[in-house]
C-alpha cells in the first residue's frame, strides 16, 4: 500500500471516529447549563463538521482549486 | 509523569465557603473575559481570512500561475489528527469533571500527542512545498502569503496550545485543580477547541474550495 | 492572588473583593494596579503625548503660512504630519477617552471596586508609553510619511521608521484590545446590586458601547499591520502591485478598524457630555433611554460603514450606493443625541462652569462637523471634496471640536475627584474661550480651501491659498495658547487649587458620594442602587452609602496573604 | 411608566416661540441665499456633471443651514434664557422632565424622511455621473512621481503634463498609475478618481466651458505630492483641438516606444522578437488578467486563456474577429482591444514598448 493510499485510508477512519465520537459528546453535553458548555456544544459541532469535511475530501469528492483533488 | 493514584491532592485551606463563593464569581469574570478574547482572535483570523479570500478573487485566478495544487489527501490525513485531539480534550475535561484522573491524564496526553503530530504534519507539508515548488516566502506571491501567514499563525496558536495543556497538566498533577474548581481547564479545552475549529476554516478555504 | 473578604454578601458581581491596598511607591503610583491610578497615569501619559503631538501640528501650520513652505523641507513635513496624526489618533484620544477616562470614572460610576481584571489593566497601561516611545523614535530612523494612513504602496517604500511605527500601533492595538476586554467584563458582571442597565449612568453606557469597538476592531487593525510588517520586513507580497497584491486591500483592512476607531473616539466623549448636561443643568438627561440606545446603534453602524472612505479607490460602483446610505443612517442617532442635549438644556438652571462651556460648545461645533460628515458620505459631492482640505476641516471638527472638547470639559469636570482641588475657574473660562474662538479660526478657512482646490498632505500650494493658510495658522497659535492655559491651569491648581470635597458639583452619580480622591478601595460598603441618578429633586436613589464620608467608620479590611 | 407620569405638563414659553420664528426666517434667507448663490462664481463649472453636483451640494448646504441655524439658536437661547441666575435658590433644580415619547418620535422620523430624501437626491446624481456617456474622446491618464502623461488616439507615446480637450465632446477618462497611488482631480470639473496602480478607475464628462483648469493630485505620492498640479485646457471650435492633436501627432510620429490610447499607428515589426524574454514579459504583465500560459481558451480569469492561441482549431479567429496569425495578436496587443470579451488595454497603458510586443508574440507562437 503507498503512503499516499494509507493517508487517505487514515484519514477516513480517523474522520468517521472523530465525527463519531464529537457527535457522542455533543448529545451527551446537549442540556448542560452554563456559558462554557453552550460554547463547547458549538465547537463539539463545529468539529464534528471539520471531520466530515475532512472525510470528503480523504475520499477526493471535495479537493482544492475547484474540486479537482 | 503518572498520578500516584485515582485520589485527588485538595488544595488545604480552600474548602470555605465564602471562598467557595469568590471563586465561583471570579471564575465567571474570568470565564468571560477569556471567552472575549477568543472572540478577538477571531477576528484576527478573520482579518486575514478576509485578505486571503479579496486577494483570491481579484482577478488573476486562482491559483496563481505556477503554484500547484496543494496534497489535500495529507492535509485531510492531518486535519483529523488535529480535530482528534478536540475529541480527546473534551474526554478529559469530562474524566476530570467525574473524577477519574487517569483517565483524565491519559486523554490529556493523548491531546498533546496529537497537537504535536499536528505541528510535525504542517512542518513536513511546508517542507515538501517548499522542496516541491521551489518557492520561498516572497517568492511564492500572494499564494504563498495568505498560505503561509494564515496557517503559520494557526501553527503558532497550536503550539501555544501544546505549551498551555503542558503547562496545565504540570499544574494538576501537582494538584492545583479540584474535581469543582478547574477553570484552567476550562480554559484550556476552550482555547484548544478554538484552534481545532479554526482549523475548520482554514482547511476549508484553502483545501477544498 | 490574593482573595480577602468583608462586610455583608450583596450578591451581584465580586463587590467584597478586596485586595491589600500596596504600600510602596513603586506598587501604589508605578506598577499600580488600581484603576484610578492607571487612569490618571494614562491620561497624563497622552497629555505628554498631546504636547508633543500638538508640537508638531504648530510647525505644520508654521510652514504652511507660505505657499513654498516656511519651514521644513517636503520630506521633514510629510513625516510631521504622519507623526502628529498618529500620535493624537492612538496616543491621544484613544487612551484619553477609554484608558484614561473610562479607567477613572466608569468602575466608580458602577460601584466597582476595581476593573475586572486589575492586572491586565496594568499590562495595557504598560504596553503604552514604550509603544508611544516607539512610534517617536521612528524619527531617528526616518519617520512613516504616508500620513497616519499610510496607504501602500508608499508605506511599502518608506523609510524604516514605518516598520517602527506599525510594530508601535500593533503593541497599541493589543493594550487597546485587552482594554477592551477588560471593561466590556467589567460592565456585564461588576455593577453594584440594584445597577441595571436602565440605571447606568450614559458614560458607562458609553463604554459600554465602545469596549467592542476596542476589542474588535483594534483587532482586525492589528492584521492590517501585521500584514504590512511582514510584507515591509520580509517581502510577502500582500499590497504590493507588481507582486500581485492589492494596495485597495489595505484600504479595506485599515478601515474596517478606522471607521469603528472614530466612534471610540467619539462615544465616550458623548458620555461625558451626557453626564455634564444634566449636572450643570439641574436636569434629568432628557430621553435617557434613545441616547443610551444610540450609543449601541452607532457602534453597530460604525462597522458596516467603512468603505465611505474609499468612495474614489475604485470600489465598484454597486457597491458605493450601501456605504453611502448605511453612512447616512448614522446621522439618525447622532441626531437624537444632539436634540434629546438641547431639550435637557430646555427648562434648566444651568450653571456654567468651565466643564459646562466646554459641553456647550461641544455641541455646537461637533453638530458642524457631523454635518459636513452626511456632505462627504454623499458619493457625488465626496468625489470632489476627497482628499483635500475639506477632509481635513470635517475630522479635526470631529476629533478636536468634539473628541478633545468633550475631553477638555471631562477634565474640569473630574478633576476634583481625581485630585481633590478645584481647577482655577477664570482660567478656565479664558480657556475655553480662547480655545473656542482658536478653533473655529483655525478650521473653518480650511472648509473654503478644500473646496476650491486645496490637497491634503501637502507641504506647498497654490499661491492664491495663502491668506486663509495664514488665518488658520494664526488661529491655530491661539488655540495653543488657550492649551498652554489649561496645562498651567492643571499643574497650578495640584498645589493651589481650593479644596474640592466629595462632590462639588453636586453631582449625583456614584463617584462623588464618595471622598476626593477615592480611596484605595473606593467604596466602604457596596451602594444598592435602585433608580437612575438623573432625578434632581429626588434623594438619591442608594442605599449603604451612609459611612463612606464618615472618618470614624472604619475601612473595609482586605484579609491578608 | 412611573418616571413618565412623574414628570410635569410642560408648557412652552412666548420668548421660545419668538426665538423660534427668528430661527425659521434665518433659516430661510439662508436657503434662498444658497440656493441663489452662484457657485460657479468661486469655482468655474467646465463640465457636465459639475453642475448636478453642485446642485446636490447646495441642497446639502440649504438644508444642513437649517438644521444648523435651529440647533445653535435654540443652543444659544437656551443657554441664556435658563441660565443660572443670581436671584435662584443654591439648590434650586430645573424643570423635572424626563422624556416625551411624541418628540422623540419625531425627531427620529423628520431625520429619517429627511435622509431618505436626501439618499434619492444622492443617488439620482450618481446615477447620472455613472450614464455619462461612454462614447467619444478616449484618453487615458496615467500617474507618475510627479507628473502626469496621457496618452490620445491616434497619437504616438505620450503627452506629459498637458491635457487638452475638445468642448462638447464626451469624454471617457482611462486613470491608472505607474509607482504609487495618485489621484487625478479636476475641481472645475467636481470629479476625482485615484490612479491605484494595477487598476484602471474610469471617468466620464463632456466639458462645456473652454478655458485652462487646475488638475490636482489628492493622494499621497511622496516628497513633491504638492507639486503634482497640472492643467487641462478645453478648447472651443474642435477644428483648434484637431490641430494641437495632429501637431502631436506629427511631433510623435517617431517615438517607437508606445502607441496611442484607442489604437493607432503603423502596426510594429515582429522581426526579432525573443521568446525568451516575452515568456519573463507574460508572467509579469498578462497572467493578472489571462491567468498562466496553460490555460486554455475557455479557462477566463478576466479575459481568456492564451495556450494554444496562435493554434487552437477550436478557435481559428481571435477575439476582435480576425484570423489567428501573429500579426494580428500583435494588433490586439497594439491597440487594445474592447468588445464582447471585455476590455484590454492598449500597449501604451500597459506600459509595453514595440519591442516587448515583437517578445510576446514571439513567445506566444511557442505556446502550440
Amino acid at each position: 500500500m503507498d503512503i499516499v493510499r494509507l493517508e487517505r485510508v487514515v484519514a477516513v477512519v480517523g474522520a468517521i471516529v472523530v465525527a463519531a465520537a464529537a457527535l457522542v459528546a455533543l448529545k451527551n453535553d446537549w442540556k448542560t447549563p452554563g456559558l462554557e458548555n453552550q460554547v463547547f456544544k458549538v465547537m463539539l459541532g463545529l468539529l464534528a463538521l471539520g471531520a466530515v469535511l475532512a472525510l470528503f475530501a480523504a475520499i477526493g469528492v471535495l479537493g482544492n482549486f475547484g474540486g479537482k483533488a | 509523569m503518572a498520578l500516584a493514584s485515582s485520589s485527588y491532592p485538595v488544595a488545604g485551606a480552600q474548602t470555605h465557603g465564602e471562598v467557595d463563593r469568590l471563586y465561583a464569581e471570579t471564575r465567571d469574570l474570568r470565564l468571560n473575559g477569556f471567552l472575549l478574547f477568543m472572540v478577538s482572535d477571531l477576528v484576527l483570523f478573520s482579518s486575514f481570512i478576509f485578505a486571503y479570500l479579496y486577494l483570491r478573487n481579484s482577478g488573476q485566478g486562482w491559483p496563481p500561475p505556477g503554484i500547484n495544487r496543494l496534497d489535500v489527501a495529507f492535509a485531510a490525513f492531518n486535519s483529523v489528527v488535529l480535530f482528534g485531539s478536540g475529541t480527546t480534550m473534551h474526554f478529559a475535561l469530562e474524566n476530570w469533571k467525574h473524577g477519574h484522573f487517569m483517565k483524565y491524564a491519559n486523554w490529556l496526553i493523548a491531546t498533546i500527542v496529537l497537537g504535536v503530530t499536528f505541528l510535525g504534519g504542517q512542518g513536513y507539508e511546508y517542507y515538501t512545498l517548499m522542496a516541491r515548488l521551489h518557492h520561498t516566502w516572497s517568492g511564492s506571491g500572494i499564494f504563498g502569503a495568505s498560505f503561509f501567514t494564515l496557517t503559520g499563525m494557526h501553527g503558532l496558536h497550536v503550539f501555544a496550545g501544546v505549551c498551555f495543556l503542558t503547562v496545565l497538566l504540570m499544574q494538576s498533577v501537582m494538584g492545583k485543580y479540584t474535581p469543582q474548581k478547574y477553570f484552567g481547564l476550562t480554559a484550556g479545552t476552550l482555547y484548544w477547541h478554538f484552534v481545532d475549529v479554526i482549523w475548520v476554516l482554514l482547511f476549508s478555504i484553502f483545501y477544498l474550495i | 492572588m490574593s482573595v480577602a473578604v468583608h462586610g455583608e454578601v450583596h450578591g451581584g458581581g465580586v463587590a467584597d473583593h478586596i485586595h491589600p491596598e500596596p504600600q510602596t511607591f513603586v506598587r501604589k503610583y508605578i506598577f499600580s494596579i488600581d484603576h484610578k491610578i492607571i487612569g490618571i497615569q494614562y491620561i497624563i501619559t497622552s497629555f505628554v503625548f498631546m504636547g508633543l503631538g500638538g508640537l508638531l501640528a504648530e510647525l505644520i501650520r508654521v510652514q504652511l503660512m507660505h505657499h513654498s513652505g516656511a519651514l521644513v523641507n517636503p520630506d521633514t513635513y510629510n513625516e510631521l504630519y504622519s507623526i502628529h496624526g498618529s500620535t493624537m489618533v492612538w496616543l491621544v484620544i484613544i487612551p484619553l477617552l477609554t484608558g484614561g477616562f473610562g479607567n477613572f470614572v466608569f468602575p466608580l460610576q458602577i460601584g466597582a471596586r476595581d476593573v475586572a481584571f486589575p492586572w491586565l489593566n496594568m499590562v495595557s497601561f504598560w504596553i503604552f508609553p514604550p509603544a508611544g516611545l516607539m512610534l517617536y523614535s521612528s524619527f531617528l530612523m526616518g519617520a512613516p510619511v504616508a500620513g497616519w494612513t499610510e496607504y501602500p504602496p508608499m508605506s511599502l517604500q518608506g523609510a524604516a521608521g514605518t516598520s517602527m511605527w506599525a510594530a508601535a500601533i500593533f503593541l497599541i492595538g493589543v493594550s487597546s484590545t485587552m482594554t477592551g476586554i477588560n471593561f466590556l467584563v467589567t460592565l456585564l458582571k461588576m455593577r453594584a446590586p440594584g445597577m441595571t442597565f436602565t440605571r447606568m449612568p450614559l458614560f458607562c453606557w458609553a463604554q459600554f458601547a465602545t469596549a467592542p469597538l476596542l476589542m474588535i476592531a483594534t483587532t482586525a487593525l492589528g492584521a492590517a499591520l501585521a500584514a504590512l510588517f511582514i510584507e515591509r520586513q520580509f517581502g510577502v507580497p500582500f499590497f504590493d502591485p507588481t507582486k500581485g497584491g492589492s494596495p485597495v486591500l489595505w484600504q479595506h483592512m485599515f478601515w474596517f478598524y478606522s471607521h469603528p476607531a472614530v466612534y471610540i473616539m467619539i462615544l465616550p466623549a458623548f458620555g461625558m457630555i451626557s453626564e455634564i448636561l444634566p449636572t450643570f443643568a439641574r436636569k434629568p438627561i432628557f430621553g435617557y433611554k434613545m441616547i443610551a440606545f444610540s450609543s449601541v446603534a452607532i457602534a453597530l453602524l460604525g462597522f458596516m460603514v467603512w468603505a465611505h472612505h474609499m468612495f474614489t479607490s475604485g470600489l465598484a460602483p454597486w457597491l458605493q450606493l450601501p456605504f453611502m446610505i448605511l453612512t447616512f443612517f448614522i446621522a439618525i442617532p447622532t441626531g437624537i443625541k444632539i436634540f434629546s442635549w438641547l431639550t435637557t438644556l430646555w427648562g434648566g438652571k444651568i450653571q456654567f462652569s468651565t466643564a459646562m462651556l466646554f459641553a456647550v460648545g461641544f455641541i455646537a461645533t461637533f453638530t458642524f462637523g457631523g454635518i459636513t460628515g452626511v456632505f462627504l458620505a454623499a458619493v457625488p459631492f465626496d468625489l470632489h471634496a476627497h482628499g483635500t482640505y475639506f477632509i481635513v476641516a470635517h475630522l479635526h471638527y470631529v476629533l478636536v471640536g468634539g473628541s478633545l472638547m468633550a475631553i477638555l470639559g471631562g477634565v474640569h469636570f473630574w478633576y476634583p475627584k481625581m485630585s481633590g482641588r478645584m481647577m482655577n475657574e477664570t482660567l478656565g473660562k479664558w480657556t475655553f474661550w480662547l480655545f473656542f474662538i482658536g478653533f473655529n479660526g483655525t478650521f473653518i478657512p480650511m472648509h473654503w480651501l478644500g473646496l476650491l482646490g486645496m490637497p491634503r498632505r501637502v507641504a506647498t500650494y497654490d499661491p492664491q491659498f495663502q491668506t486663509w493658510n495664514i488665518v488658520a495658522t494664526a488661529f491655530s497659535f491661539v488655540m495653543t495658547a488657550a492649551l498652554l492655559l489649561f496645562f498651567i491651569n492643571a499643574l497650578y491648581s495640584l498645589r493651589n487649587g481650593r479644596k474640592a470635597g466629595p462632590n462639588p458639583w453636586n453631582a449625583r452619580t456614584l463617584e462623588w458620594q464618595i471622598p476626593s480622591p477615592p480611596p484605595y478601595y473606593n467604596f466602604k460598603h457596596v451602594p444598592a442602587v435602585f433608580a437612575a441618578p438623573y432625578d434632581f429633586a429626588e434623594p438619591l436613589p442608594y442605599r449603604g452609602l451612609e459611612g463612606e464620608l464618615d472618618p470614624s467608620v472604619p475601612a473595609p479590611v482586605p484579609a491578608g496573604h | 411608566m412611573a418616571v413618565e407620569n412623574r414628570d410635569p405638563a410642560v408648557k412652552l414659553e412666548r420668548g421660545f416661540w419668538l426665538v423660534t420664528a427668528v430661527l425659521a426666517v434665518l433659516s430661510l434667507i439662508a436657503v434662498v441665499a444658497t440656493v441663489l448663490y452662484p457657485v460657479q462664481r468661486l469655482l468655474p463649472e467646465a463640465a457636465i456633471p459639475a453642475d448636478q453636483i453642485d446642485a446636490l451640494f447646495k441642497f446639502l448646504v440649504a438644508s444642513s443651514s437649517v438644521v444648523f441655524i435651529f440647533v445653535i439658536g435654540y443652543l444659544l437661547y437656551f443657554s441664556l434664557a435658563f441660565r443660572r441666575r443670581s436671584s435662584d435658590a443654591p439648590d434650586a433644580v430645573g424643570v423635572q422632565i424626563h422624556d416625551s415619547q411624541s418628540l422623540e418620535m419625531w425627531w427620529t422620523i423628520v431625520p429619517t424622511i429627511f435622509i431618505i430624501v436626501l439618499g434619492i437626491f444622492s443617488i439620482k446624481i450618481w446615477y447620472g455621473i455613472q450614464v455619462q456617456p461612454n462614447s467619444g474622446l478616449v484618453v487615458e491618464a496615467i500617474g507618475h512621481q510627479w507628473f502626469y502623461d496621457f496618452r490620445y488616439p491616434g497619437v504616438h507615446g505620450t503627452i506629459p503634463n498637458e491635457m487638452h480637450l475638445p468642448a462638447n465632446v464626451p469624454v471617457t477618462l482611462h486613470t491608472t498609475a505607474q509607482d504609487v497611488i495618485h489621484s487625478f482631480w479636476i475641481p472645475a470639473i467636481r470629479l476625482k478618481a485615484d490612479m491605484v496602480p494595477g487598476l484602471i478607475n474610469t471617468l466620464r464628462f463632456t466639458p462645456t466651458n473652454p478655458g485652462r483648469y487646475e488638475i490636482i493630485c489628492t493622494e499621497f505620492c511622496g516628497t513633491l505630492h504638492g507639486e503634482m498640479h497640472k492643467q487641462v485646457v478645453v478648447i472651443e471650435p474642435q477644428a483648434k483641438f484637431i490641430a494641437w492633436l495632429s501637431g502631436w501627432k506629427s511631433k510623435n510620429a517617431h517615438a517607437s516606444d508606445a502607441v496611442p490610447a484607442g489604437g493607432g499607428g503603423p502596426p510594429v515589426s515582429l522581426a526579432g522578437g525573443d521568446a525568451a524574454a516575452g515568456k519573463a514579459l507574460f508572467a509579469q504583465k498578462c497572467i493578472a488578467c489571462h491567468g498562466a500560459a496553460t490555460n486554455g481558451f475557455e479557462k477566463r480569469v478576466v479575459g481568456p486563456g492564451l495556450d494554444k492561441v496562435l493554434d487552437d482549431p477550436a478557435h481559428p479567429k481571435l477575439v476582435d474577429g480576425n484570423p489567428a496569425t501573429p500579426e494580428n495578436v500583435a494588433k490586439i496587443l497594439q491597440n487594445g482591444y474592447h468588445g464582447d470579451m471585455g476590455q484590454m488595454p492598449s500597449m501604451g497603458a500597459n506600459g509595453l514598448s514595440a519591442k516587448d510586443v515583437a517578445n510576446l508574440v514571439a513567445y506566444l507562437k511557442t505556446l502550440k
